[in-house]
């Protein structure tokens, strides 16, 4: 029974969503909404358990002296920090209006973290290319030839150093076609293989075939 | 921007960009701050975005705690006795009731109800949305566009350019066939469908070089501009 | 009648002083009278939940764009012919975009099953013309949308084709599924971690339960906690959602008792970062260049994240195979991971892994959804070239879908 | 005696550090932030055509102005509002600003003041400018704005009422709106101003975009959008064109400095690659 149950829930919810797609008339309509409304709640109380855990996991790095124990203290520190702000010292429902305690942590904590972090990806873009844009067999020739022309055609050089060709040769050109006739191409391969890949699975999903998320009896 | 503000930003925006020299207790403390403040912002985040709008005040607790002057569905039903489809709310709430017993060993698997309409709800509407959305539009965008026979520009360059769009779309299909060996006609298409991928990623993700560089500005120039007051 | 008052004290206004606010378009000619609308036509808007109607008509000859003279139209509604009508929304002038000659607009408040009377006022040089619609109109809810019987079609042949081929698979018939490389390796990358004596990551992308990539991933860890128990590798399962930790612990749980060493199994192994999309990047390059696992999987949906994470790995050295639909990700993947599942292989991996003849069954059956796909690409192209058809329309998603 | 040596070379290249890749990288992107040098930057038909329909409207025309993005895609999008404001304030245009994401209109008022110390002339809150704030609903408050601006926006991003302001009067829809520029990241962004409000309502409408956003505009170009700024680049070109020339001919030199060193870079792996790899053959035979 502990699976069976489950697997009726899911089963029965999948099927319903499926046919509600074809029906306009209420209360189907809106059950996407209200379904996707259900979720968040459920998502929203089971952020506890991952809260709890984080504190667990960094509790556990002091108790036992790891070598980085003053780190999961500051982990555990900033999480309740955040927390008492957001809850207690941020006028409620507001808690993100400009002025706000807990908009001025995200404006001069959170903001510069999450940005510096994005933008690292300057510099990795670079050391991935250096090491993926090799033409060691014919398949990456074809990566590095696309990669090369479709940069050196967004940036001005690219234009100077074919300006003596037709319009049409220009790298920009060059890049565009590429960005739009086989790039397009094989992203709808992707695209369509991907929906293939989705229906098949919601279907095992759905019919219980694929069940390991339930876990054992 | 408070100049204190600006200070804290600027330190730990050094502390993630050491990183890239080697790990070290600088970064560490970034990193340790940064995954403390996230999980706050997200646990209050989720609370007032989600929970309390649409559990309690769909529900009506939040008047019950004495925070709220409007009704909800329990005022309706128990106070005006009228029927109100918000009451359906109630289930959601006995689900994520369900998900936090998880805390006790014996109770735990009684997660699996939400869990199991969970995983049914992403089933079922990713079902019909993809098929829509991936595979039918996709099959569209790509039929459409076509110059019809007789019409000037029939033997033209968007006819052509059409038309190797649909061959790397056949050929890329075919490379994800899984149930025949690739051999012979269909190896050979799916040879082709390969190239066509390797040109998407290579564009792609040449294409994407230049964005990712303005975003570094964008950090320098508020380390070198905003804190360092060195620009301009 | 306040409205046609109204004009006709306009028109009287401008009559009497050819001098006051609109100029007129030839001077020492009297103004001219706004041409009316015409061919109103008024009914139930189609396949949606009620309380609308949808109202079109014939723009009227001085509705033309670039001329700045035309004021648009009111719509007004009543419950008789005669009016009295009350005002429900204006809109400026212009056509529709497949048929110019024609405007159409939606009354989305009404009431089902009353019968309404449209009027449509076509304003300019500050008069007002009125056209009247003949027949009344009701809105109603819809059973079926018409405008989906093409996506039903392909709901019901593609449930079919798997499940017919799973009921084949299920009663023996053996099935050849060409070799995946990403997934040749698993046992091959866990080996080895098992061999150095270092730790596998599984990192199942930044997305909650509601992506269906996240759920496949989670299949994927599956098969892969369990070839780690039997080797006896340690496995690490940092996660960027409560709900997935949830589900996680269950997958990983149930791989260790299948593995038949159900006390080598704790909680432990999969923990909480956080919800935080670069929060978690950094918790996980953090973790990474610490740990120096031998193994990391990345199996899910993906973000900018996924350069982060895969080159700080690349880094270290760590075999490194990635897995996901997330086409504007994969080329990041592709470069800096030495095996990447490409879109539609992520869902076929878990049941390649597991060779049940059932899960097997279902990629034959979404390989006839692609042949077919492939044959109405072909056949397509000649119908749409000799232009007897326009073939593509069968493939439009009108309502519904994103 | 150059042979063993240059292989040495080509060999240490192979398995270079990465990290003296992120140090070129660093300095290409911030040396040029201190000094002035202009590449000089060709101008695209894209961008000229949206700088020509604006050069073509009547001094102080109505235009609305639409900023879809947050602070992630700042170092892209924020140059070409700061340009907008300040052509705007050449010619003298009525300026109204929306958003269809939250923190549009915050990014609106950091770019005035810039703007305004560039042209040494303020705008006048109320009179030649004001801020609508944002509302929810994405496509749907484009929908509601071709039926009533006023009725959409009932207040400023303040809390005033906006029949106070001079510049809304005889404000009704679209049609009262000379041109809208918009400038986005993403969803809602330019491609639901073309569907809901070019296609309905026969808006003028020019664009900004940042560069991963741009190639899904590009079909559009032409009837339907006049004119498009497409990621940092374009943003230069605008300035270029307008005459104002602002922060992002000055990121453009890093970008570019950046890029090519990426490109150059290929080009020595790849050389590396070879050079050591035909060694290795030559060893065997």
């Amino acid at each position: 029974m502990k699976r069976e149950i489950p697997m009726i829930i899911a089963g029965t919810v999948g099927i319903v969503l499926i046919i509600q797609y074809f029906i306009p008339a209420e209360p189907f309509g809106t059950l996407n909404d209200v379904f996707s409304d259900w979720f968040s709640i459920i998502q929203a109380s089971a952020i506890w358990l991952g809260a709890l855990n984080l504190i667990k996991v960094s509790g556990d790095k002091i108790y036992r002296r790891h070598k980085d124990w003053p780190y999961a203290a500051i982990i555990i520190v900033s999480f309740l920090v955040m927390v008492i702000i957001g809850f207690f010292f941020s006028g409620g429902r507001r808690f993100l209006d400009p002025g706000t305690p807990f908009s001025q942590m995200y404006d001069y904590v959170y903001s510069p973290l999450t940005a510096m972090m994005f933008a690292l990806l300057a510099f990795f873009v670079a050391s991935a290319s250096y090491r993926a844009f090799r033409a060691r067999t014919r398949e990456a020739t074809v990566l590095l030839l696309a990669a090369f022309f479709v940069m050196l055609g967004r940036v001005p050089l690219g234009d100077m150093l074919t300006g003596w060709l037709p319009r049409w040769l220009h790298m920009s050109e060059v890049a565009s076609w590429i960005m739009n006739i086989p790039n397009i191409a094989g992203q709808r391969a992707i695209m369509i293989g991907i929906a293939l890949g989705t229906v098949s699975t919601s279907l095992r999903l759905i019919l219980g075939i694929e069940r390991s998320y339930l876990g054992g009896e | 921007m408070s100049t204190l503000g600006i200070w804290v930003g600027a330190l730990l925006t050094l502390g993630i960009l050491s990183f890239l020299y080697k790990d070290n207790p600088f970064y560490k403390l970034s990193e340790s701050i940064f995954l403390g403040i996230s999980a706050g912002y997200w646990f209050v985040s989720l609370y007032y975005q989600s929970l309390l709008p649409k559990l309690f005040d769909n529900l009506g607790i939040t008047k019950m705690m004495g925070a709220s002057e409007t009704d909800g569905a329990l005022q309706s039903l128990f106070i005006h006795g009228r029927w109100d489809p918000n009451l359906w709310y109630l289930i959601a709430g006995a689900l994520g009731i369900m998900m936090l017993l998880r805390l006790i060993p014996k109770a735990g698997w009684i997660s699996r109800w939400p869990l199991a309409f969970v995983v049914g709800t992403t089933a079922g509407l990713y079902f019909t949305r993809y098929l829509a959305s991936n595979a039918f539009s996709q099959i569209n965008a790509t039929l459409k566009g076509f110059v019809v026979f007789g019409q000037p520009g029939f033997f033209g360059w968007a006819n052509l350019n059409n038309l190797i769009l649909l061959i790397g779309v056949v050929s890329g299909l075919t490379y994800f066939y899984f149930s025949k060996e690739h051999k012979g006609i269909v190896g050979g298409a799916a040879k082709v469908g390969i190239y066509f991928l390797m040109v998407t990623f290579g564009a792609s993700f040449g294409y994407t070089v230049m964005s990712r560089m303005s975003l570094l500005i964008g950090r320098l120039d508020f380390i070198y501009g905003a804190w360092l007051g060195l620009l301009r | 009648m306040k409205h046609s008052r109204l004009s006709f004290i306009l028109i009287s206004i401008l009559f009497l002083s050819p001098l006051s606010g609109q100029p007129p378009p030839d001077s020492g000619n009297p103004p001219p009278l706004v041409r009316p609308a015409e061919e109103i036509r008024a009914f139930d808007t189609p396949n949606d939940a009620g309380n609308s109607i949808t109202i079109t008509w014939k723009r009227s000859p001085d509705d033309i764009a670039d001329q700045g003279r035309f004021d648009g139209y009111d719509i007004l509604r009543g419950r008789s012919p005669d009016g009295p009508f009350e005002l429900v929304l204006s809109v400026p002038g212009g056509g529709n975009e497949n048929n110019p000659l024609y405007k159409t607009c939606l009354d989305n408040n009404t009431e089902d099953g009353t019968e309404y009377y449209y009027a449509v006022d076509a304003k300019a040089f500050g008069t007002t013309t009125r056209a009247v619609s003949r027949m009344p109109a009701k809105s109603s809810q819809q059973w079926f949308n018409t405008d989906l019987v093409n996506m039903l079609i392909a709901v019901i042949f593609l449930s079919a084709a798997i499940l017919y081929y799973i009921a084949g698979a299920k009663s023996g018939k053996k099935l050849y599924i060409r070799k995946i490389a990403g997934l040749e390796a698993v046992d091959e990358a866990v080996g080895r971690a098992t061999e150095m004596g270092r730790k596998i990551f599984f990192v199942p992308g930044t997305q909650d339960m509601d992506n269906v990539q996240t759920i496949a991933g989670l299949t994927i860890l599956g098969r892969v906690a369990k070839v780690a128990a039997e080797y006896e590798a340690k496995i690490d399962v940092p996660v960027s959602r409560s709900l997935v930790m949830v589900t996680a612990r269950e997958v990983v749980k149930e791989a260790y008792y299948n593995a038949g060493r159900p006390d080598s199994y704790s909680d432990d192994m999969v923990y909480y970062l956080t919800d935080d999309q670069f929060g978690y990047a950094a918790g996980i390059d953090g973790l990474v260049v610490r740990q120096k696992p031998a193994t990391i999987f990345y199996q899910g949906a993906f973000y900018a994240e996924s350069l982060i994470l895969a080159e700080t790995g690349n880094s270290i050295g760590a075999i490194q195979i990635a897995g996901t639909a997330m086409a504007s990700q994969l080329p990041f993947f592709v470069a800096a991971c030495d095996y990447t599942l490409i879109g539609e292989e992520l869902f076929a991996a878990s049941a390649y892994l597991s060779h049940e003849p059932k899960l097997l069954g279902s990629l034959k059956g979404q390989d006839l959804g692609k042949l077919a796909i492939i044959l109405a690409l072909v056949v397509g192209l000649i119908i749409q070239l000799s232009g007897a058809y326009d073939f593509a329309s069968i493939f439009s998603v009108s309502a519904g879908g994103e | 005696m150059a042979g063993p040596n240059r292989a040495d070379f080509w060999n240490s290249m192979m398995k270079i550090d990465r990290r003296i890749i992120f140090l070129f990288i660093f300095v290409a992107i911030s040396v040029p932030m201190f000094l002035q040098i202009q590449l000089k930057i060709p101008t695209s038909p894209e961008v000229e055509s949206l700088v020509a329909t604006l050069d073509k409207l009547p001094d102080g025309a109505r235009v609305l102005v639409s900023l879809d993005y947050d602070p992630g895609s700042e170092p892209e999008l924020q140059p070409m509002a700061e340009t907008f404001f300040g052509y705007a304030l050449k010619r003298k245009f009525k300026v109204i600003v929306i958003g269809l994401w939250p923190q549009g209109p915050i990014q609106a008022e950091r770019a005035k003041p810039i703007a305004e110390t560039q042209a040494g002339r303020q705008f006048e809150y109320g009179i030649d400018y004001v801020n609508l704030g944002y509302q929810a609903g994405n496509e749907l408050v484009i929908q509601r704005m071709g039926s009533s601006i006023p009725q959409t926006f009932p207040v400023d991003y303040f809390g005033k009422p906006i029949t106070e302001f001079p510049i809304m009067q005889g404000v009704t829809n679209f049609s009262n709106i000379d041109y809208v520029f918009n400038l986005s990241a993403g969803y809602p962004g330019t491609v639901e101003w073309v569907l809901f409000a070019v296609d309905r309502f026969n808006i003028v409408l020019g664009a900004g975009n940042t560069a991963v956003q741009a190639p899904q505009v590009y079909p559009y170009l032409g009837k339907q959008l006049k004119g498009i700024l497409g990621g940092m680049k374009g943003g230069a070109e605008f300035e270029i064109l307008t005459g104002l020339p602002g922060r992002a001919v000055k990121y453009m030199t890093g970008q570019t400095f950046a890029h090519t060193i990426i490109v150059l870079f290929i080009i020595i792996a790849n050389i590396a690659y070879f050079t050591t790899r035909k060694k290795e053959q030559g060893g065997l035979s």
